[in-house]
């Protein structure tokens, strides 16, 4: 079943099409049919999963695949390759996709196009997959650009809303300025090995195939397509704009799954990173910058789905410190747990908005753990885990990475510890800002409600596996599941993990922090507390509330720069290159014309004259010439 | 030697006549020195003994072709308009350059060349008959063209010069 | 059964042209006669086009169906096989000729609401899909030459009363500055038969002499850039290239898709014909010259389309940058960077197709083309929006569609041997997304005008050609193997291409 | 015997007073004139050649017969003209006819 893992990715590939082409039609507008697929790929990842570990580590990595074009000598295989890596993301894609599948048909219900937003869905799922499974960077390529289309079509679902459509834009250009870099890359490795196959480029790069610094360029590049996809500072400007796009979908493409590509790959290629000089300190400081940036401007978003996305794009940057640090395993962990709860979280804040009427400002909501118990249990969970309280996933998960980054100096060490501060003090304002205290609009709380089972049951299930998610790291516990040990030992063979009670201490402590912090600041205030320090220095409030000018800078680059070049090159092309040159040549044809035609002066005795005096000539001439 | 001392009278002759033509003040002195060339070279023909050519120069130049032209000039009133604007227009000095650099290019080939033999050696033979079979025998199309030629410019004439009914 | 098939190439040159003669006795009053005989016609060229694609065999000889009737030959200086009636096709052809048949049959299909002197139309129409024909199957100088002419001519009378926006200046322009180039390329080609001394003007004789030397280098490079340049003109080679903006903003919609979906390749396949086949001296060492320039064009075309505000114009541009792209994979002279251009003469030819052929019914709906005045006509125009969308994003470059499987071999040979110039080209596939996406949110989506409640969505006709345009471009980006397979062979056996 | 030359020199004379006459001349009927010298000239030219070459054939004078008529229809024709031209715009003078110019 493992080397037929394909059929993972074929699944929902062809209930797109089926949807896309009928869905309209179908009973309910097709959204059991969306179900229904989500829930035999996560039947058919089981499958796979059992016979994966069957074969047992020698069979690993399962490959599979076919010739696909061939030209003279340029050869092009197409084909998947399972290794646990790319189990692990199966089970959190096909986990969360199920979740939000089945969460949307509570949270989309009544929603314009809602046939079609499940048939995108399932596109992205199939190219999502496609993207995790593919043996080769060009099919990787492939899928890579196919999430962002589905991605791009999701944030645009309201269309009608010309907010959703500039941040689909946005998204989707942002992204491409990355792939750019990425397409770049696999065409420099293919340039040096004559290869797409990664296992193949890992190899040829270990015998030293690329000169170091060809393969530091090469990886800087492959590092902007990971780095655009999972919103890395620079390219991070999209996410929180991504959230144009309806909850469910945050909560799969822009939390759980697509974001985290970029994390995949630098994962997959985490072999050829360490033999590329310093590509991976990059990849460290990259990761760094990002989750302290982003922890500080979640810290004055108002809007809940705001603070989540640059949470999210804070804790990328978590997973790209740990793979910067050169551990895998607490990269992927990290990315693992992180799905889950936040996931949850996202789903969770699409209850709120469906329980409040669309309101996701948090000014306007609080109290609402009476109205919404379930939501904000779950959320809080969540929530929770986030922060790292021991023991929840995310507290196993981040102090893999704190540990991870323990070996690469005391400053990484420090700051990252300063972002988990953050993480945890930003999620404890949102949490209790929307939860707790009185609420702050009566009319919204006194509308809310609890939203239906459909909805709150994949609330529960994500709550439950952001509680568990982190024991995987046990050996005991991946061991009577049936894995040969431990998250670390089932990727890579590593030791068995044994807890560092130090650290635990240390981690708890930094919780505690972050948490007690962002209690004593909104514990019950009307008020945002994040006002004292708009008065105290409003120059910097306003500089984290505008995100530190990245987007207005942004905006003035492609504003002045790109389309004034644009309005220069158009200029140019009309005017010099076509009304001079083009019809230049056409003006001066004619006003050769209109210099020549005086000659025709309609005088009898001028013709006259020229006849004679070419008569004369010709005669000269010809007497010179001929004798 | 007497022919030739005639034939040089004539040749000086015709050049001053022709001069004439084209250098007199008033139109008719202009028609009547050309008559006088045309008859002239007339003469001409008859040193190379063809006197068909020349009757035929006679009759058609001397007679119809002149009366034609003096017919013109009574009908646009220019022989006693007394010719008060200049007679030669603006490019005149040019057209005397032209036909300077003409004549001496037309005089330099002709002294130029060598001419053997001579001319009018065969001065016998060239008789009335042998013209008439080669115009109606080898140029027989050429000629009843010729025809159909002075029949159309003919009509042609009448069209145009015909006073229309409504002038 | 090779000259049997090559009788299916004649058929497929002399159909057009039986077609424009029936057509002449058809009453001009009798429209929907002439439109369904031209759509019967289309049909039977499209089927014609599909048989010999599938029929060249990929593992086979390069030049297949070839069927070689004598014409004019010891006469003067012409020797055996003096002018010929020479056909056959190759890997790039085949693929050409399945464009040129889907492109047609579309653009009949389009023509269908065509009111004006319809008939007329037709007849023209069909001469220049002859032409096209014939420029893709003629294996002999003198016959490329009179099919390439055949197909550009109709051009002038196609704008010139059919079309819209300063159609006069349009048509005058293109009209020139394809003439003007094809005097370069007839100058080329007496100056190759001269050089050649072989006394004929049969392509195959000719290439091998260019590659024996019997063309000395000298003259190759000498000759090379007329050739070039008059095959250029009319594939937007830059600077050359602004009658396509020009041309296609006045053409009528089945002009422009013929014109931008076929026609245009006729360039590009002539620089492939007369330049790296006849002179592939003279194009190892103009190549790098041309390589620039069709990065300039790519780059150009592609900045240039950011902050046009007229729909043909965008598309007009794009052209010019997706041309860039053929240019700059014929320059690499390598096997991948030679199949991604022809790759890409196809990928561009349906798409550009199908993106004139929805402008032109929003236009016939709207009589407006300026971006800033829609809005949001996904709402009464959902199938529209979908078609343009996809054609749109096979203009990005998105896997999938035939786009990326082009631009993806363009872009493997360039870094093969000229990797900054792989860098800048796909740069400029970045900014392909930029203006296109920056099209769609003005247009497409955000709230719906309100002035454009009363817009029609596509009609059934319409729809037929869309999808059948569509799926051509699914087709060669989901399963390369087919258009590959086919190239595989002749590019490699293009002298002078390195694998 | 008179030698060739003078009668080519003689006709090249006249020739060329009438191209100076063509050429100078403002009065249309003038110009008819020079034409006429200068058809003149040419017949000579060919009488003359016809009896220098082949009197036999008389192929030559044939030919001035030629040039007479046509000549005969040319001044025809053009005087017609002339005369419509003065009826026309009152004047004979061909500077003054210059309608057909740009």
């Amino acid at each position: 079943m493992a080397e037929h893992a394909w059929i993972l990715a074929a699944v929902p590939g062809i209930a797109f099409i089926v949807m896309a082409a009928f869905g309209r039609n179908l009973p309910r507008q097709g959204d059991w049919l969306a179900v229904l697929c989500a829930a035999s790929i996560f039947a058919l990842f089981f499958a796979v999963l059992a016979n994966f570990l069957n074969l047992g580590e020698s069979a690993w990595p399962v490959l599979n695949s076919i010739e696909w074009t061939a030209i003279g000598d340029f050869h092009l295989r197409m084909g998947i390759a399972v290794d646990p890596i790319t189990i692990v993301m199966l089970a959190v894609i096909t986990t969360v996709a199920l979740m939000v599948n089945i969460f949307s048909v509570g949270y989309m219900k009544g929603e314009p196009r809602y046939w079609w937003y499940f048939a995108v869905l399932q596109l992205f799922v199939a190219s999502m997959l496609m993207l995790v499974l593919a043996d080769n960077l060009l099919l990787l390529y492939v899928a890579w650009e196919l999430v962002g289309l589905s991605s791009f079509l999701l944030i645009g679902h309201y269309w009608e809303r010309r907010s959703a459509v500039e941040a689909a834009k946005k998204a989707f250009i942002t992204t491409r300025v990355g792939d750019v870099g990425l397409l770049i890359g696999i065409i420099l490795f293919w340039d040096a090995t004559g290869t797409f196959n990664i296992l193949e480029i890992t190899e040829y790069v270990e015998q030293g195939a690329i000169g170091d610094t060809r393969l530091f360029v090469t990886m800087m590049f492959i590092l902007l397509g990971a780095m655009g996809k999972s919103a890395q500072l620079p390219f991070h400007v999209w996410l929180p704009d991504a959230m144009e796009g309806p909850t469910p979908v945050s909560a799969l493409i822009h939390a759980a799954t697509m974001v985290v590509a970029g994390v995949y790959l630098v994962a997959r290629m985490l072999p050829v990173f360490e033999l590329a000089g310093d590509a991976l300190t990059v990849v460290l400081v990259v990761g760094l910058l990002t989750a302290l940036f982003s922890g500080v401007v979640a810290f004055a978003q108002t809007d809940i789905k705001k603070v989540l996305a640059y949470s999210t794009v804070s804790q990328l940057g978590f997973m790209f410190v740990a793979l910067g640090a050169g551990y895998v395993s607490a990269g992927m962990f990290h990315l693992f747990t992180h799905a889950f709860f936040k996931a949850l979280l996202f789903l969770g804040a699409g209850a709120v908005i469906i329980g409040t009427h669309h309101h996701q400002e948090m000014g306007q909501l609080g109290g609402l753990w009476r109205k919404m118990p379930v939501t904000a249990a779950t959320f809080l969970i969540g929530s929770l885990a986030l922060a790292g309280l021991f023991p929840l996933a995310g507290f196993w998960s981040k102090d893999e990475i704190l540990h991870a980054v323990e070996g690469v100096g005391s400053w990484a060490f420090f700051l990252l510890a300063i972002a988990a501060i953050m993480t945890a003090f930003y999620t404890t304002r949102l949490f209790v800002r929307t939860f707790l205290g009185k609420p702050q609009d009566e009319e919204v709380a006194s509308h809310s409600r609890e939203p239906g089972l459909v909805m709150t049951l994949p609330l529960v299930f994500l709550a439950f596996m952001s509680i568990v998610a982190g024991f995987f790291i046990f050996h005991g516990f991946g061991n009577a599941l049936g894995f040969p040990g431990g998250f670390g030992e089932f990727l890579h063979g590593g030791k068995p993990f044994h807890v560092d009670w130090g650290l635990v201490g240390l981690s708890t402590a930094l919780f505690v922090i972050g948490t007690f912090g962002g209690a004593w600041f909104y514990w019950n205030g009307r008020v945002d507390r994040s006002t004292v320090l708009a008065e105290w220095q409003p120059k910097v409030y306003e500089m984290i509330q505008r995100k530190f000018y990245f987007d207005d800078l942004y905006q003035f680059f492609i504003d002045r720069v790109v389309l004034g070049f644009s309005y220069l090159v158009s200029w140019f092309d009309r005017f010099a290159v076509n009304d001079t040159g083009v019809d230049g040549t056409a003006s001066m044809t004619h006003y050769t014309g209109f210099l020549l035609k005086h000659l025709q002066t309609g005088r009898v005795p001028n013709y006259a004259m020229a006849i004679a005096v070419g008569v004369i000539a010709l005669a000269l001439v010809s007497l010179a010439v001929g004798g | 030697m007497t022919t030739e001392v005639l034939w040089w009278i004539f040749a000086v002759a015709i050049v001053a006549v022709s001069a004439g033509v084209v250098f007199a003040r008033t139109v008719i002195h202009s028609a009547i020195f050309l008559i006088l060339s045309l008859a002239g070279v007339g003469a001409m023909y008859l040193f190379l003994t063809i006197e068909f050519i020349a009757l035929v120069q006679f009759l058609i130049y001397g007679g119809a072709v002149t009366v034609l032209i003096l017919l013109a000039l009574m009908l646009t009133r220019m022989a006693s308009s007394g010719e008060p604007e200049p007679t030669t227009g603006v490019q005149a000095p040019f057209g005397a350059l032209v036909a300077l650099g003409l004549m001496a290019t037309l005089i330099g080939v002709a002294v130029s060349t060598a001419w053997p033999g001579d001319l009018g050696q065969n001065a016998v033979a060239v008789s009335i008959e042998t013209i008439g079979e080669a115009m109606f025998q080898d140029f027989g199309a050429p000629f009843m063209i010729t025809g159909a030629l002075l029949l159309v410019a003919f009509i042609g004439a009448i069209v145009i010069a015909r006073q229309e009914d409504d002038e | 059964m090779d000259e049997a098939q090559g009788y299916v190439l004649l058929t497929a040159l002399a159909l057009p042209l039986v077609a424009a003669g029936v057509l002449l006795f058809v009453p001009g009053t009798q429209k929907m006669a002439a439109r369904y005989f031209s759509a019967v016609i289309g049909a039977i060229l499209l089927g014609l086009s599909v048989y010999v694609f599938l029929a060249y065999q990929a593992s086979g000889e390069p030049l297949q169906m070839q069927l070689q009737w004598a014409w004019i030959e010891n006469v003067g200086f012409l020797g055996e096989n003096g002018i010929s009636l020479h056909l056959g096709v190759d890997g790039i052809s085949a693929l050409l000729t399945l464009l040129t048949g889907v492109v047609a049959f579309a653009g009949t299909l389009i023509a269908w609401k065509l009111e004006y002197r319809a008939k007329d139309f037709f007849i023209l129409f069909w001469i220049l899909i002859s032409g096209v024909y014939g420029t893709f199957f003629a294996l002999d100088l003198f016959f490329f030459f009179f099919f390439y002419e055949l197909a550009v001519v109709p051009l002038y009378m196609l704008i010139g009363i059919w079309g819209s926006t300063r159609k006069e200046y349009g048509a005058m322009k293109l009209t020139l500055m394809l003439v003007g180039g094809s005097v370069g390329i007839w100058i080329g080609i007496f100056a190759v038969v001269h050089e050649a001394g072989l006394g004929t003007f049969d392509l195959p004789t000719l290439w091998e002499a260019g590659q024996n030397g019997l063309i000395s280098a000298g003259t190759q490079k000498l000759i090379f850039p007329f050739f070039v340049v008059g095959c250029g003109v009319l594939a937007g080679l830059w600077p050359l290239h602004t009658w396509s903006p020009d041309g296609h903003m006045s053409a009528p919609t089945s002009v422009s898709m013929v014109h931008a979906g076929v026609l245009m390749k006729l360039g590009a396949f002539g620089i492939i014909r007369l330049g790296i086949q006849l002179l592939p001296e003279g194009a190892e060492f103009w190549m790098p010259a041309l390589l620039v320039l069709g990065t300039i064009g790519a780059l150009y075309g592609a900045i240039a389309a950011l902050t046009q505000r007229d729909f043909k114009l965008i598309s007009g541009y794009s052209s010019v940058s997706h041309m860039g792209y053929v240019l700059i994979g014929l320059a690499t002279l390598h096997v991948v960077g030679v199949s991604g251009a022809a790759l890409q003469m196809f990928s561009h030819g349906v798409m550009t197709a199908l993106v004139f052929l929805l402008i032109g019914s929003l236009y016939d709906q709207a009589h407006t083309r300026d971006l800033s005045d829609f809005g949001g006509i996904a709402k009464v125009m959902p199938l529209w929006v979908i078609a343009y969308v996809v054609a749109g994003l096979a203009n990005v470059g998105l896997p999938g569609l035939s786009g990326f499987t082009a631009e993806f071999h363009i872009f493997v040979g360039t870094f093969k041997t000229y990797p900054v110039f792989g860098g800048l080209a796909i740069l400029a596939a970045a900014i392909a997304a930029a203006y296109m996406l920056r099209m769609f949110g003005v247009v497409f989506f955000g709230p719906l005008n309100p002035r454009w409640r009363e817009l029609k969505d596509l009609s059934p006709l319409e729809t037929v050609s869309a999808v059948l345009l569509i799926l051509s471009m699914l087709a060669m980006g989901l399963w390369w193997s087919p258009f590959t397979d086919r190239l595989a062979n002749t590019v490699t056996n293009l002298p002078g291409v390195t694998g | 015997m008179v030698p060739m030359e003078n009668y080519l020199v003689l006709s090249g004379i006249i020739f060329s007073l009438g191209v100076y006459g063509v050429l100078a001349r403002r009065n249309a009927v003038l110009v008819l004139m020079s034409v006429e010298l200068m058809l003149n000239a040419v017949s000579l030219n060919f009488v003359a050649f016809a009896a220098y070459l082949d009197p036999d054939k008389a192929t030559g004078i044939v030919f001035a017969v030629f040039v007479i008529a046509v000549a005969a229809a040319e001044v025809g024709l053009a005087l017609a003209i002339v005369i419509r031209l003065f009826r026309n715009r009152s004047t004979a003078n061909v500077d003054e006819a210059a309608t057909m110019r740009w």
